[in-house]
């Protein structure tokens, strides 16, 4: 044994303790053995992000994992509460980064709602339209990322890149940006579409179905992931309701609630599309449903493009500056592609929100993280984590 | 020159320059003469495969792979080589420092030990030996030694995670990878790997009929020998003493610089020596593929074979997900050990029964019935099944 | 598919009517939103929250959202009429007449229905100061989705929730001392003057 | 049976692979330095000021009314008001003098290409810019574009957002117009007919 080996506890024992870290329990099991306890990430391929997982195992099983947040902290909500209310919609791009479509419109709805603010049909076709795109490229990367985890050296992953990079480019070509697209405005939209810009969504949609078929023959029969994802991770209907899980996880455990159906904020109401269930809430349901909802998106597109009507793209009495909406307080709720994505506003009649409130989905899910992880492997918690679908820039806010 | 000179042209050289070296030293400059080529033209080729292994992958993901540094990006291994020299080595503190150090020799050394027994061409093998295959299987289960030495000595959960793991594969699926084997052995009735590829030669018209790959016991031999290879070498989907995503690097987690590139080495060094044994036994060494080709050299071929195999591999890896470690236990017992001896068996029948289309028949019935059974119980046991979902308005 | 809408009354009436003694405020919102809350009381929060997931008209299972609001110390001031002595005649004078409403903690938690497909009902809970040491009741034993929110609401806020399995941090580190939230919080000017930030090497 | 759904899997990547060699919409990689893709007009990075005429400094058309400070939601902008007034080079205050920025900084490693500030410019005075290659050696100074990093013609915003510009130059000339009918209105007591007219014009095209 060398030295270094040998006063290796009095290293140890000089490095301070990491940020976050007060966990009272021992890593002993109930015979007193000593188990493995192992930190996964900040820093770790697959946590998606800034995420950490501090992981007690017995074996290469886990006996109880507890999420550490806050590597991404920074405090969004006091930044949009002392700023103007138009100010936040730049920032709500960065929440989820991967939708920022979605977010914008989870804000817009909430903003709408405090301020009494209406929105012309055609504003409210096109938001439609750029929300069901941004839920084709987040499903379809978020499948790619699963299948990452799961160890298929990024094939899928970059099938998901190739359509998702065409999608990207509608954006930057009909909003300025890529990924931070600050698109909606209280009322409305920024920029009207061109008949051309529809013209290329109908394109695009009209040839997404042959990349699913794609995807499908590339891995839905496959043993490999069916051994790796079904039944694993399994939450109960009863716990997903409980724990406020949202979105596609919700509908994987068989619980039939999409709030594009319940609320049916927008013009949602107007078309028809299915909400696909699932019956085992498994990793492998979880999958099933972002592919069956973006072939259900793609069929809402495919009516919002042919039905979009002329008109203007913003109410008339909504103002872009000043804002100041009546004393009160209003939740506007979407279904945004990670799930349930909420904004909780309070005015005080002055410029600014009083209180400034994102439910964010990401973090919601993992609620039950480790409910879903004990007794399974270390190989299994980074596909649970995967199948949830989060976003650091969320959950952390 | 003709085509025999040209296919022995290296033998011809090795042998007129230990005639020119004083008696004395004539069997140390015949040993370096094998042995030195050997040191030369695998790492070369690893060098290319991991190119060519980019290349093929970023092709299969739509998109080009390396294309930057020289013509077509072929440059890019040495610019890799001179990335990991000049970047720092890190040793843990915790680690202990021998071990760590001398693990990533012992792989590369134990991996260099394999084409020992390896014939690349005619008359082309260092050490002809009567039990080559036992060598081989000897040497490589010495590559699991530096994998946990890699684990053990680095002092890192994810290290340990991985050494366990690979210990743990390695170990399970040498079974079936020798059993496998072991069909050949019976049917070539030696041990030797130029007596099994000599066994192996002739033609029936132009096709290489006495390949034997081309028996139902060969086929099904070949696929599990192949199989069994792609986790003894820790390839995808077997990649789980690695496994990047879930527990980091696996074994070579406190890796850094060269010793980094050397487990790489390692890994594609018993990568080529495993598949150069599956050319060896199933699909008839060196020798040509048809008849009218053996004009082409003995070596040429050799790596061909080779080659093919490896962009199988590459293949694969592109493709499908990795397993989990009970699934991974699983299929090594219950489904590989028992398709093993099902071909031992297959063997046995082949070996006493006149050749015809009966005995192929016969052969690859007892095969495909206990593949049927077992995929269904693998399958069925765990009730994988692709499902269907219900909707809701 | 979308149920009637339910108002505050009728949840008022409901929870009154099911959990004796529960004293239920309705809390009026002046904005088009519409949405108005219930304002419970700490010592039958829990049991009424119970009641509202239970009960089969209602069934209240699903927590959206539940998050802390900080009220500072206000001061109303209204418009009264005074009968003054002016000059010897009693006549009416208009006053300005403050009244201090101290400040106070509110944990906000929106409530739909999964089963039933209506919501938002919107329950409240208030603490009786902004001090260091608040306590409210925690729901998280009665709708799981509340653990990760009412850690935020401990986090940024201060709000210790009674009953709650697991109140630690979630978002600042452990050794940070203030509430992030709270309107009077003055970040420090620097970075490093941050509490447990030298550790982190920051 | 066992063995199938990796059957396809493999088939599908094959597919993939040679399809790569021969299908465009396969192989979708763009080889940035020496390929490039033309950036969409409404392509934004970071703003710039625009100026008439061509002097940079007299025609800019900022007024420093400091909206865009303000409204500005990582506070990015900075801008010291001038105490004198100059006059309007650019012909579009109606020629009276007007106050500009002494100082007009854009700290761009903090701006997040909102397009926030050229929303509510009430004065067209300044827009986003698409140049995205913009990297420095100078972590500080390089990032803090002042006013003359800042400044660009009109001619270069019609060039990048011909579209947009056209808008925005209609907007000015209309404004322009009514400008002036309204002194000639109020000179002459019969209602200027040419000013509306050339209003509309501006605005239905």
């Amino acid at each position: 044994m060398s030295p270094e080996t040998a006063n290796l506890e009095e290293i140890v024992a000089q490095v301070p303790p990491a940020r976050g870290v007060v966990e009272p329990l021992p890593p002993v099991n109930a015979e007193g053995e000593q188990l493995l306890e192992i930190s996964m990430g900040p820093h770790h391929p697959s946590t998606h992000g800034v995420f950490r997982m501090n992981v007690v195992l017995e074996g290469e099983q886990v006996v109880r994992l507890k999420p550490v947040f806050g590597y991404l902290h920074r405090n969004h909500e006091k930044i949009a509460e002392n700023a103007a209310y138009l100010a936040a919609i730049p920032y709500t791009d960065r929440l989820d980064y991967l939708c920022s479509m979605t977010n914008n419109w989870g804000y817009a709805l909430a903003v709408e709602k405090l301020a009494g603010i209406g929105v012309p049909e055609r504003a409210e076709y096109i938001r439609v339209i750029v929300a069901e795109l941004t839920r084709l490229q987040n499903h379809a990367s978020l499948i790619g990322f699963l299948m990452q985890d799961m160890g298929m050296s990024g094939t899928p992953l970059m099938y998901a890149f190739r359509e998702r990079e065409k999608i990207l480019d509608l954006f930057e070509s009909l909003s300025g940006a890529r990924m931070m697209c600050n698109y909606m405005r209280f009322g409305g939209v920024r920029v009207d579409t061109s008949a051309e810009w529809l013209r290329q969504v109908r394109e695009l949609n009209g040839e997404f179905p042959r990349f699913l078929d794609e995807f499908e023959s590339l891995l839905a029969g496959n043993e490999i992931l069916m051994g790796r994802a079904q039944g694993v991770g399994v939450l109960s209907p009863e716990l997903a309701v409980s724990s406020g899980a949202s979105g596609p996880m919700l509908r994987a455990s068989g619980v039939n609630y999409d709030v594009r159906k319940v609320d049916g904020y927008g013009v949602y109401d107007r078309f028809s599309f299915r909400v696909p269930l699932g019956d085992h809430g498994d990793v492998y349901d979880r999958y099933m449903m972002r592919v069956l909802e973006m072939r259900e998106s793609v069929k809402i597109l495919e009516q919002a493009v042919r039905d979009i009507p002329a008109g203007p793209i913003m109410d008339p009495k909504a103002r872009l500056r000043g804002l100041r909406p009546k004393a009160g307080e209003a939740y506007g709720r979407i279904e945004s592609p990670k799930g349930e994505l909420g904004f909780y506003l309070i005015s005080d009649g002055t410029g600014n929100p009083y209180r400034y409130r994102v439910r964010p989905p990401s973090l919601i899910n993992l609620t039950v993280l480790e409910d879903m992880c004990l007794g399974r492997g270390v190989a299994d918690v980074v596909v649970i984590l995967g199948s949830v679908d989060i976003v650091l820039g969320e959950v952390d806010r | 020159m003709t085509t025999q000179a040209v296919d022995q042209i290296f033998v011809t050289i090795k042998h007129w320059l230990v005639l020119q070296s004083p008696a004395v030293i004539q069997p140390a400059v015949s040993v370096l003469l094998s042995v030195l080529p050997l040191l030369i033209i695998f790492p070369s080729l690893f060098a290319v495969t991991t190119v060519l292994e980019r290349k093929g992958l970023g092709r299969m993901q739509n998109r080009y792979g390396p294309n930057r540094v020289g013509p077509y990006g072929f440059l890019q291994p040495l610019a890799d080589g001179i990335k990991a020299l000049i970047k720092e080595d890190i040793v843990p503190v915790g680690a202990d420092k021998l071990v760590h150090f001398l693990a990533p020799l012992l792989l590369v050394m134990t991996a260099f030990l394999e084409y020992a027994v390896i014939p690349v061409g005619r008359n082309m093998v260092v050490a002809d030996m009567d039990s080559a295959l036992v060598f081989f299987f000897a040497a490589g289960a010495a590559m699991e030694v530096s994998i946990f030495m890699a684990g053990w000595g680095s002092r890192n959960k994810y290290s340990m995670l991985g050494a366990m793991r690979a210990v743990a594969q390695m170990i399970s699926y040498e079974a079936p990878l020798i059993l496998s084997s072991i069909a050949v052995v019976m049917i070539a009735g030696s041990l030797s790997t130029t007596t099994i590829v000599e066994r192996q030669a002739g033609y029936w018209g132009v096709w290489p009929y006495h390949w034997y790959v081309f028996t139902p016991w060969g086929m099904a031999g070949f696929v599990l020998f192949m199989i069994a290879a792609t986790a003894e070498s820790n390839r995808s989907p077997f990649d789980l003493p690695e496994g990047e995503s879930e527990i980091i690097a696996g074994y070579f987690t406190e890796y850094s610089g060269f010793k980094f590139a050397l487990f790489f080495l390692g890994e594609y060094l018993g990568m080529f020596a495993i598949s150069g044994l599956a050319v060896t036994l199933f699909l008839g060494g060196w020798a040509a593929p048809l008849s009218f080709l053996t004009f082409i050299p003995s070596w040429i071929w050799f790596f061909a074979k080779l080659m093919t195999l490896i962009a199988g591999f590459i293949w694969i890896r592109g493709t499908l997900p990795r397993l989990r470690m009970d699934q991974l236990m699983n299929f090594a017992w219950k489904f590989m050990l028992p398709m093993t001896l099902v071909v031992i068996f297959s063997a046995g029948i082949w070996r006493f029964m006149p050749s015809g289309i009966v005995r192929w028949v016969v052969c690859a019935i007892p095969i495909v019935l206990l593949y049927w059974l077992l995929g269904r119980a693998l399958m069925g046991g765990r009730k994988l099944e692709k499902r269907t979902y219900r909707f809701a308005e | 598919m979308r149920a009637e809408p339910i108002t505050a009354e009728q949840v008022k009436a409901a929870i009154e009517a099911a959990v004796p003694g529960c004293r239920v405020q309705v809390l009026a919102n002046a904005s088009p939103s519409g949405q108005h809350s219930l304002i419970l009381d700490h010592e039958h929060a829990a049991e009424a929250a119970r009641f509202l997931r239970d009960d089969p008209t209602l069934r209240l299972d699903y927590c959206s959202n539940a998050t802390g609001v900080d009220w500072l110390d206000s001061e109303l001031s209204e418009k009264v009429k005074v009968k003054k002595l002016v000059d010897g005649a009693e006549t009416e004078v208009e006053e300005v007449r403050k009244t201090k409403v101290p400040g106070y903690l509110e944990a906000v938690y929106h409530l739909y229905s999964v089963e039933k497909k209506h919501g938002p009902v919107i329950v409240r809970m208030r603490t009786g100061d902004r001090k260091e040491d608040v306590h409210l009741p925690s729901l998280t034993g009665v709708w799981r989705s509340a653990e990760f929110q009412e850690r935020e609401i401990f986090d940024l806020y201060g709000v210790i929730f009674d009953g709650h399995p697991d109140l630690r941090r979630l978002l600042m580190w452990d050794e940070f001392k203030d509430y992030p939230m709270r309107k009077d919080y003055v970040p420090p000017a620097d970075d490093d003057d941050l509490v447990g930030a030298e550790r982190s090497g920051g | 049976m066992l063995g199938i759904g990796i059957i396809q899997g493999l088939v599908e990547t094959a597919r993939n692979f040679f399809g790569s060699y021969t299908s465009k919409q396969r192989l979708t990689t763009v080889q940035f330095p020496d390929e490039r893709l033309i950036q969409p007009e409404a392509a934004r990075v970071f703003p710039f000021l625009v100026y008439d005429t061509d002097d940079w400094e007299k025609g800019l058309r900022c007024v420093a009314c400091k909206i865009c400070e303000v409204e500005c939601p990582p506070q990015c902008i900075s801008i010291t008001k001038s105490a004198d007034k100059k006059p309007d080079y650019s012909g579009i205050y109606s020629g009276k003098p007007q106050f500009y920025p002494e100082k007009f900084d854009i700290d761009v490693s903090v701006c997040m290409s909102c397009q926030i500030c050229v929303e509510v410019c009430p004065f067209e005075a300044i827009k986003m810019d698409n140049a995205f290659e913009l990297s420095t050696d100078d972590r500080f100074g390089g990032l803090m574009w002042d006013k003359q990093r800042l400044a660009m013609p009109n001619s270069h915003y019609q060039a990048i957002h011909p579209t947009d510009a056209a808008e925005s130059d209609a907007a000015l000339a209309e404004k322009k117009a009514k400008a002036e009918a309204k002194p000639a209105a109020a000179a002459a007591a019969a209602p200027a007919k040419p000013a509306p007219e050339k209003a509309g014009a501006a605005t239905e095209r």
